[in-house]
């Protein structure tokens, strides 16, 4: 077995292994998920370190046979680029630190692990599937279990509208995008969900502009709503702050970044033409994330909520990204990905041990917690500084690049995005720590117990992974660069010269 | 690679490259290597990172000497290799890089020093020298980019620096707030700064300095209409570090912070930044100037020209507030505003001259002697039991010897008398704004007058008279770590003036300029009279009103004579308050208006109104099963007509 | 007339009377035994009718009855869900007051029912192997003569049964007027000239109306919820999935292979049967708090969603339905297994009786998880695949034909909403409400293997439908060239004959 | 006028529908199969007339069929009446309402 | 004597539909008993139709089970039962009017199209098949032989269902 199939079925067998464990052996259901999932974290860095930059094509592929029924070929196929390679290896990471915070996780933690590493398999599969049926397939995985833990093992009093709210948006996002993946596999004629298959078919006959003007809006709202793409983005803050601590790490982080790879997998490169007439509606919207959500993270005082509206503006970026269609653009919305798939993680983590030791995260009600917990405050400024784009950290290597990108064809939007993550950024960001950390001690709160050795892995793992990107950002443009190239070059490929086809016609 | 063509042959490039990088890596690596290892340890922190500055103020020695007026490009790591946007970490090294180099090594070692008896009795000592550290690797940082990304980065290194220094003592609420406040005014500095080195990458291709010189040298039209907003923006990057007016609120608070930080960061070295950044950038302000259609009315105004006039202003409302402040480090802090209006407006003023010299001058010099003033007002407070307000104190002299003499030298230079070193570096900005912008001399006179008279009244009421508290009364020497930092500060601010900075520093500028060492100590006199007697008479008329007011005062007259003036001036002429209902209202009402959008409209109207509106249907349409038999057939009935109307065509 | 094409059928009707007289010879303790023995008599059958000795492809019976892929496969389809209905009956026969071997032969006569509707090729044989299947079911409904509730859903079941049956036959009385034949290749052969006459086409829209009814499409829709709330669990089950499947076989034969033409034309009305079908099953079980009530509304959606596969008029669309009802087969299997296995500890039908369920009994929970994750169509279930399949094949057809775009709309919406109910009882399951009663529950062998077999077969078919798509892709093809055959010496013996 | 096949479906349908009426109007259970046993006997009807004027005797075959379902589902009508009768002393559909909505 | 035909024609028709209408709208009674009576009279005139259309089995059949078997079956249910009349309870005349409309309606179209079509359109029209019980008996056992014995089984269902469904309660 390829070792990329491994990294897909390795979560997914430790699940299985825990169902036929008793549920009351915690110990051994415990073993299995860290194990599990730690073992799918290295071969998923062995894997990224083993990617060789330089190479055409993909790398890692293995292709099975699925359906070949009729007309209809479906294989099992997966791949890595530049495009994914990142995100397996974060998805790895985070799944890994998902499964290490889930210490506290005293009821049912059988199906809790279950659950959790079915998250986990599925984000794998979704990213390396070069099969769009089957990227689906494995996206749409996490989808009941998201809903149940949210609903089990979630928090506060919201928790099952939030359950709901976001598996009832996913679903819809998701479904609308399906609609655009039917609509283009039964438009090429040749039936098939190969990425690669579709990619020859596409550049020998693109679709007719009209067609390409109705896939690509139901490709971009569709995908967009699992990103967060305001305006469809009021699932996510809510589902966060209402999730247990990893499932909001595994779909604030890894989850939500499906979206975006799909647009820049399929989206940009088969349909230039209605990229080219629907990006612009895409940078205007992307202005949503970036101030509105950035403004609405400005006054809230539930950490969580907070934590989810900033990480809904810096997928601002991501747009911004994508929006702007340039090679470098596109290669920092990738890093953007990358970056946030660590770091809205890690905020999350800390949110939760946070809400472990303090019972609460209402901002009005923390204060002053730096004095008795300097490791945890220590990690935490370092969070969050991460996700006011400090440099150093692999976000502002994502998010500068993405402004580089974008300042020729966007000027105006790149404005906004700085003032978003420059400005907004710093300010909830700080207020948050501010709140939280700095200040008089309370008396409530003197009970709080700092990180213990152990505790401090899954942190230590995310802050050394965005500090490692941050530091060396080529590790990841290299890989991505090759791959920037190629989507803009067939986005750019468009058989009407220009935004003629300002109006949409009907089929 | 682009920049190889540009880069500098040196001989001995290998090891002039291999001591740039440990230079800058010395301290990094101290204070990763205390967070890490010995965040408990006290004595071993100490010795690390103080260690490391040393060691890099050492090695920075050896290149200074070694390299001289040299300039080199080391070989750069790739950061962010994109077709197009080759952003890379590499150094450069310049006699304008070599000096600063100095500078902040050199201060920041003696603030360490002196920090190991101010912070002896703090429980977070680690963690104080660990972040000095920091600063100082950053600090290096900017000192060395050689590309603007590479100096964003460290521009950016430094506000975090700052602002984790500004909070250090984190469980007292003002230092928290003025840490947050601090880091955000920068950020807004930043935030143009950001879309400035946008513009100009986009104009030049390229962010690469020595490339971007070049390539403006050959035809210096390239940056084209967006020149000057390019120009202004880069400058709000040092807006915001050199808190220049209006992104100035920001330094008096951070005093908040423990006095060696305020001596190092907000003193000495980082507010410096924003000074070493233009005159690093100067070619884009050299450029030919340009504004796009909308701003075209400003025709032949230059960004420096309006550079100028922010230093002006700045230099001047710095110093009416530091004239009715009375705490002590506000003062000092205020006083710094003032100088480092000074320096901005020289660098403005010198774009016409093309010659950045002059504020880089005044820098260094300034960042000895306002270094050592922060210390001498620590080494106050620290004998003052941690008060600081000017008029409990006085009659320290008498108690702490050392502290006012140092004090008193770096008062003579901070005002600007000869032959102190002030003297000097301020007599070329008068210089050269008598030679280009004769208003804008003007200000400095008057900032110079106000500057003596401030200081004057520092040193006359907390010095002498008749101490005015308890804690004061008790006053006695500080230990000797806090001494001899302050003496050994003493030395350069009385003599750094003498050796020849000025035509040093404008070789890297102007290599033809030719180095007249003799004419440095009366050069001023002889070079400019005009300029040296109004800046000698300045410094004597202020300290003379300062005697006739505070010469054993026991409080201060000038709020009844000034009357509201006075109210303003003590009140900062309320620009928090001003700040505190524009921007920051303004970004709350949005807030709230954005986040009423997201509770009321979309997911109030929109989600939860799709969502009732199914549940409403759902319920509604549940009530045609009526249980009824009958009406079940009726809707059979119905059905089959339905069905067959339908299949009409 | 070669009755070996009949052989499966008079097997089976042997077995089911087999039943009711060893009901006569044994102790009333050992009728779960006679369940266990019929189940294992309808396995045999199975495997036979599965195998090669069957008897492969034929007409017979004067081209009524025609045994090709299609109807092998419906075949199996039925004779696998009478076990497993069988296997659910004897989990739930504390709750059948008396007569369980009874419902056990008539669980298989319906199947007999279902086994001549698979091989039906002419309305008569239509109308009465519907008959059989319907008024076995009536009785079926109605088994549970101590409750109100079931005796209550029998007389509307049949009320409204008979109403449809009187419609069809009607129906089934104007074609066979207009066309002089009621068999479907002798009116396929006409179609062209039939199209034009409006008794034939009102009859036939009866006949649609009577399968619509059997399917429970809107507007036809009304009774299913009633009935499957008051029905036995099993019995319901079987509703659920023999019924809806016979009528389904029949209206792929009716619609697709007899009378293309005419659907070609009919497709607004197909459309908007789909369409409304979709909105008001999903819709409309929003509110329900029954569980089982519930099921009726989702299978009334879902019959919408097969509907999509009619309307896209192709082969790959009948092919998804073959391919959805096989999904549907697993899933509503397993979830009536769970019930009826619950149905002995909670007391209540009611959603909010499943609370604790997930602490209760794990494997319950899981099982009735999965069965409404794959209803409502995710991933790795089969219904995922299922619906995909259907959505593709409209969208295949829907260049040229803009109101499928609407309808594919719909189709999602309905998804949409459907996940709202089902994830509704999910979290009744998991986290509703206060748990009074935390005895563990405890699950009979027998269940524990049909429940995993339904699990296995969702899971399977779910992740690996490439043999069983290939299998109701041959099925379908097999009518394809049945089509192809119609100018076959059959007819003219037809022709022939008529004249006599 | 000749009295032809149309005749009679005219009559069968006007049967077929008076048929549907009771089942529509009326609320005894008994009177209500009773109105379905018309709706057949229409249906029987036009088989009938189908069968004369198509020459076809198959219509008539059909008619026996219709008439043993018709018996069957009768009976089976019947049988629940007196069971329901038996559990609810009603045979009344206004009666028969616990199921709903 | 097509005439006479005619007349008996119509006048049968006219009986069965009166006879129909009174079965299932009796305006002077509601009582389920008088419903069959009508029933019955209905069903024998419509066997007078069948003899009409050559049907003579299944006229005597008509006779036979419907007027005979099944409606004592109905008769004996009423009786048993002793079901009341539903006179005491009032006609809901909205569900009458909306009904009445429905059936109206649907009269409408199956009417419209039974005028429009011409439903002699086979080409052997006209010439009389008797449906004697020899041909009709040949017919049932060699053409549609599978149809009956379905039935023979449905049969067997109601009957088993009958039986369980009004037995009293055994354990």
């Amino acid at each position: 077995m390829d070792s990329l199939s491994f990294v897909i079925l390795l979560p997914l067998l430790s699940a299985l292994l825990i169902l036929l464990v008793p549920g009351n052996y915690r110990v051994i259901v415990r073993a299995i998920a860290v194990l599990g999932s730690g073992l799918t974290a290295w071969i998923a860095a062995s894997l990224f370190f083993r990617f060789q930059p330089g190479h055409e094509g993909f790398q890692f592929e293995s292709i099975l046979p699925w359906i070949s029924v009729g007309k209809l070929s479906l294989a099992y196929h997966v791949g890595a680029d530049g495009l994914n390679i990142g995100l397996i290896l974060v998805t790895g990471l985070v799944g890994f630190a998902s499964v290490l915070v889930s210490w506290n996780i005293d009821r049912n933690p059988k199906l809790f692990y279950i659950l959790l590493l079915l998250m986990i398999g599925g984000a794998l599969g979704a990213f390396a599937s070069l099969d769009l049926l089957f990227f689906y397939f494995f996206n749409e995985l996490a989808l009941v279990p998201t809903f149940i833990l949210i609903g089990v093992w979630g928090r506060g009093e919201n928790k099952t509208v939030a359950a709901f709210k976001i598996s009832l948006y996913l679903t819809l996002g998701a479904l609308i995008a399906l609609a655009g993946l039917l609509l283009l596999h039964v438009s090429t004629g040749a039936q098939t969900f190969d990425v690669i298959a579709l990619k020859t078919l596409l550049a020998g006959k693109p679709l007719s502009v009209t067609l390409q003007n109705w896939i690509f809006p139901l490709l971009l709202f569709g995908f967009g709503t699992l990103v967060g793409l305001f305006p469809f983005h009021s699932w996510a803050a809510e589902g966060y702050a209402a999730a247990p601590t990893a499932a909001a790490m595994m779909h604030s982080g890894i989850l939500k970044k499906a979206g975006l790879y799909a647009l820049l997998r399929v989206a940009l490169p088969f349909l230039p033409d209605g990229a080219a007439h629907w990006l612009p509606v895409l940078a205007w919207l992307c202005l949503g994330n970036l101030l509105h959500c950035g403004w609405v993270a400005l006054c809230q005082k539930d950490l969580n909520l907070l934590i989810g509206n900033s990480s809904l503006a810096h997928m601002g970026f991501a747009f911004l990204g994508i929006a702007s269609l340039s090679v470098i653009g596109i290669t920092g919305t990738v890093i953007v990905m990358v970056a946030h798939a660590l770091l809205a993680p890690l905020c999350f983590a800390l949110s939760g041990y946070l809400e472990s030791q303090s019972g609460t995260v209402d901002l009005t009600r923390l204060g002053g917690l730096l004095r008795r917990m300097p490791v945890f405050g220590t990690l935490m400024v370092m969070g969050f500084m991460a996700g006011c784009g400090l440099p150093g950290f692999a976000n502002f290597a994502g998010e500068a690049t993405v402004l580089f990108g974008s300042w020729k064809s966007l000027p105006w939007i790149v404005v906004a995005a700085s003032w978003s993550g420059l400005i907004l950024g710093a300010v909830y960001m700080l207020r948050a720590l501010r709140s939280i950390l700095y200040g008089e001690e309370r008396k409530e709160l003197t009970a709080v117990i700092d990180l213990g050795w152990w505790r401090r892995l899954p942190f230590a793992l995310l802050i050394a992974a965005l500090l490692l990107f941050g530091l060396a950002p080529s590790l990841l443009s290299r890989r991505i660069e090759p791959v920037a190239k190629e989507i803009v070059k067939a986005a750019t490929n468009r058989s009407t010269p220009s935004r003629v086809a300002a109006v949409v016609v009907t089929p | 690679m682009e920049h190889a063509a540009v880069l500098h042959a040196v001989e001995s490039g290998s090891k002039i490259q291999d001591l740039a990088w440990m230079i800058l890596v010395a301290p990094l690596v101290m204070a990763v290597g205390t967070t890490l290892f010995v965040p408990r340890d006290r004595t071993l922190a100490a010795v690390f990172n103080i260690g490391g500055v040393i060691l890099s103020f050492c090695l920075s020695f050896v290149l200074f000497c070694v390299f001289g007026g040299g300039s080199a490009q080391c070989t750069p790591f790739e950061w962010l290799p994109i077709a197009g946007l080759d952003v890379h970490i590499g150094l450069h090294i310049d006699p304008l890089a070599s000096l600063m180099l100095l500078v902040v090594t050199g201060v920041a070692s003696l603030v360490m020093i002196y920090s190991i008896g101010y912070m002896h009795d703090d429980r977070s000592y680690p963690r104080f020298f660990a972040s000095l550290s920091l600063f100082v690797f950053s600090m290096l940082g900017i000192v060395l980019a050689d590309n603007f990304v590479m100096l964003f980065i460290f521009w950016e290194l430094v506000g975090i620096s700052s602002y984790l220094l500004i909070g250090f003592w984190y469980d007292r609420p003002a230092a928290a707030d003025a840490s947050k406040k601090a880091f955000l005014t920068n950020r807004i500095g930043d935030f143009g700064f950001m879309l400035g080195i946008l513009m100009v990458w986009s104009a030049l291709g390229t962010v690469d300095f020595a490339v971007a010189k070049a390539k403006l040298a050959e035809n210096p039209a390239l940056l084209g209409s967006m020149a000057g907003i390019a120009g202004l923006l880069i400058f709000m990057g040092a807006m915001g570090k050199s808190a220049q007016f209006p992104l100035h609120v920001w330094l008096p608070d951070a005093m908040e912070g423990p006095t060696p930080v305020s001596a190092l960061i907000h003193a000495a070295t980082m507010v410096a930044a924003g000074i070493y950044m233009l005159c690093r950038v100067f070619f884009l302000y050299t450029a030919a100037p340009g504004w796009p259609g909308p701003l075209s009315m400003l025709g032949d105004l230059s960004a420096a020209t309006l550079i100028s006039l922010v230093g002006a202003v700045t230099a001047l409302l710095a110093a009416l507030i530091a004239v009715q402040q009375n705490d002590i480090k506000r003062i000092l802090a205020f006083s710094t505003l003032s100088q480092l209006g000074l320096m901005v407006m020289a660098v403005g003023l010198g774009a016409k001259a093309a010659n950045p010299s002059a504020a880089m001058f005044h820098l260094v010099t300034h960042a000895f002697f306002k270094a050592m003033l922060f210390l001498g007002a620590g080494s106050v407070i620290h004998a003052c039991h941690h008060e600081q307000d000017i008029w409990k104190m006085g009659g320290l002299k008498a108690k702490m010897p050392i502290t006012f003499w140092t004090f008193l030298i770096g008062t003579a230079a901070l005002a600007g008398l000869p032959p102190f070193s002030g003297f000097y570096s301020k007599d070329e900005i008068f210089a050269l704004a008598l030679e280009t912008n004769p208003i804008l001399f003007g200000v400095g006179v008057l900032v110079s007058v106000l500057t003596t008279f401030y200081m004057s009244r520092l040193v006359l009421v907390a010095f002498f008279g008749a101490a005015r508290s308890e804690s004061a009364d008790h006053a006695h020497e500080s230990p000797g770590s806090m001494k001899w930092p302050l003496v050994v500060l003493a030395i350069p601010s009385l003599m750094v003036a003498w050796l020849p900075l000025g035509p040093f520093l404008s070789e890297s500028f102007d290599p033809a300029h030719p180095v007249h060492l003799g004419d440095i100590f009366f050069g001023p006199f002889n070079h400019n009279p005009i300029a040296a007697f109004f800046g000698f008479g300045a410094a004597l008329f202020g300290f003379s009103l300062a005697y006739s007011l505070y010469w054993k005062a026991a409080k201060d007259p000038l709020p009844t004579q000034l009357g509201l003036l006075s109210k303003v001036m003590r009140n900062r002429f309320y620009f928090d308050e001003i700040y505190e209902t524009i921007f920051i209202s303004l970004h709350n009402l949005f807030s709230h208006i954005a986040d009423w959008i997201d509770r009321w409209v979309i997911s109030g109207l929109m989600v939860r109104g799709v969502s009732g509106l199914v549940n409403l249907s759902g319920r509604a349409l549940r009530l045609v099963q009526t249980g009824n038999i009958q009406s079940y057939t009726f809707f059979f009935t119905v059905g089959v007509l339905l069905v067959v109307l339908l299949a009409r065509k | 007339m070669n009755y070996s094409l009949i052989i499966v059928e008079i097997t089976a009707v042997l077995i089911g009377l087999g039943v009711l007289m060893t009901d006569l010879w044994i102790s009333p303790a050992a009728r779960k035994g006679l369940g266990y023995a019929a189940a294992v008599a309808v396995g045999c059958l199975l495997a036979f009718a599965t195998g090669s000795l069957a008897p492969q492809h034929g007409l017979g019976f004067r081209d009524s009855f025609v045994v090709d892929d299609l109807a092998r496969f419906f075949k199996a389809f039925f004779l696998f869900g009478a076990i497993v209905v069988i296997l659910m009956t004897v989990e739930f026969s504390s709750r059948i007051a008396s007569g369980l071997s009874e419902f056990f032969a008539l669980v298989i006569f319906a199947l007999v029912g279902m086994l001549f509707a698979a091989s039906a090729n002419d309305l008569v044989l239509l109308f009465v192997s519907l008959e059989l299947i319907t008024v076995t079911f009536y009785i079926l409904t109605s088994f549970q003569r101590n409750r109100l509730a079931s005796l209550e859903a029998g007389v509307k079941y049949l009320i409204l049964g008979a109403v449809a049956s009187a419609f069809m036959v009607f129906g089934i009385a104007l074609i066979f007027g207009s066309a002089n034949s009621t068999n479907f290749r002798v009116i396929a052969a006409h179609q062209t000239e039939l199209a034009t006459s409006p008794v034939f086409l009102l009859g036939l829209l009866l006949v649609l109306a009577g399968l619509g009814f059997k399917i429970a499409a809107f507007p036809f829709q009304a009774w299913a919820p009633d009935v499957y709330q008051g029905s036995p669990a099993p019995a319901t089950a079987f509703l659920a999935v023999g019924s809806k499947a016979a009528g389904f076989v029949l209206l792929i034969r009716l619609l697709t292979q007899a009378v293309p033409q005419i659907t070609a034309e009919w497709s607004r009305l197909l459309v908007v049967m789909s369409a409304a079908t979709i909105i008001y099953g999903s819709l409309c079980a929003i509110p329900q708090r029954n569980l089982k009530r519930l099921m009726g509304y989702s299978s009334i959606a879902n019959a919408g969603y097969l509907l999509l596969g009619i309307v896209a008029m192709s082969r790959s669309g009948s092919t998804a339905i073959l391919f959805y009802l096989g999904g549907y087969f697993f899933t509503v299997l397993a979830a009536f297994t769970a019930m009826s296995a619950l149905a002995e500890h909670i007391e209540t039908d009611e959603i909010a009786g499943l609370a604790g369920l997930g602490r209760r009994s794990p494997f319950l929970a899981a099982t009735l998880t999965l069965s409404l994750v794959s209803l409502a169509g995710i991933p790795p279930m089969v219904g995922f695949f299922g619906k995909v399949l259907l959505l593709r094949s409209v969208f295949e057809s829907a260049p040229g034909r803009p109101d499928l775009y609407l309808l594919l709309g719909i189709a999602v919406i309905g998804v949409v909403i459907s996940l709202y109910y089902y994830f509704g009882v999910i979290r009744s399951i998991y986290w509703g409400g206060s748990t009074p009663n935390l005895a563990p529950i405890r699950t009979s062998l027998g269940t524990k293997v049909a429940l995993g077999t339904c699990i296995a077969g969702m899971v399977f078919l779910g992740i690996a439908p490439n043999g069983y798509l290939r299998i109701a892709e041959t099925a379908i093809g097999g009518i394809d060239s049945a089509a192809g055959r119609l100018k076959s010496p059959a007819l003219k013996k037809v022709s022939a004959h008529e004249a006599h | 006028m000749n009295v032809g096949l149309q005749h009679y479906l005219i009559v069968s349908g006007l049967l077929f529908s008076i048929g549907l009426l009771g089942v529509v109007i009326r609320r005894n259970l008994i009177v209500i199969f009773m109105s379905l046993e018309l709706m057949l006997n229409a249906a029987n009807l036009s088989l009938v007339a189908f069968s004369r004027y198509n020459s076809n005797l198959d219509g008539q075959v059909m008619v026996f069929f219709t008439i043993t379902v018709a018996a069957a589902e009768v009976a089976v009508g019947l049988a629940l009446i007196v069971a329901l009768y038996r559990k609810r002393q009603t045979a009344h559909v206004e009666d028969l309402t616990t199921l709903k909505f | 004597m097509p005439q006479f035909t005619d007349i008996l024609f119509f006048g049968l028709a006219g009986l069965v539909l009166l006879f129909g209408l009174l079965t299932v709208a009796n305006p002077f009674s509601r009582n389920p008993v008088t419903s069959a009576m009508f029933l019955v009279l209905t069903i024998v005139s419509l066997a007078g139709l069948y003899v009409l259309l050559h049907a003579f089995f299944l006229a005597a059949i008509q006779v036979l089970v419907y007027a005979g078997a099944v409606m004592v079956l109905f008769l004996f249910v009423i009786m048993l039962l002793d079901l009341k009349e539903e006179e005491h309870r009032r006609l809901k005349s909205g569900i009458l009017a909306v009904g009445s409309l429905a059936v109206v309606a649907f009269v409408g179209i199956l009417l419209t199209t039974l005028l429009k079509a011409k439903p002699t359109a086979s080409a052997v029209a006209g010439r009389l098949v008797e449906g004697d019980t020899v041909k009709l008996g040949t017919l049932l056992f060699e053409n549609w032989l599978l149809p009956f014995e379905i039935l023979s089984v449905l049969l067997l269902v109601a009957m088993v269902g009958v039986i369980l469904l009004t037995k009293k309660d055994l354990k």
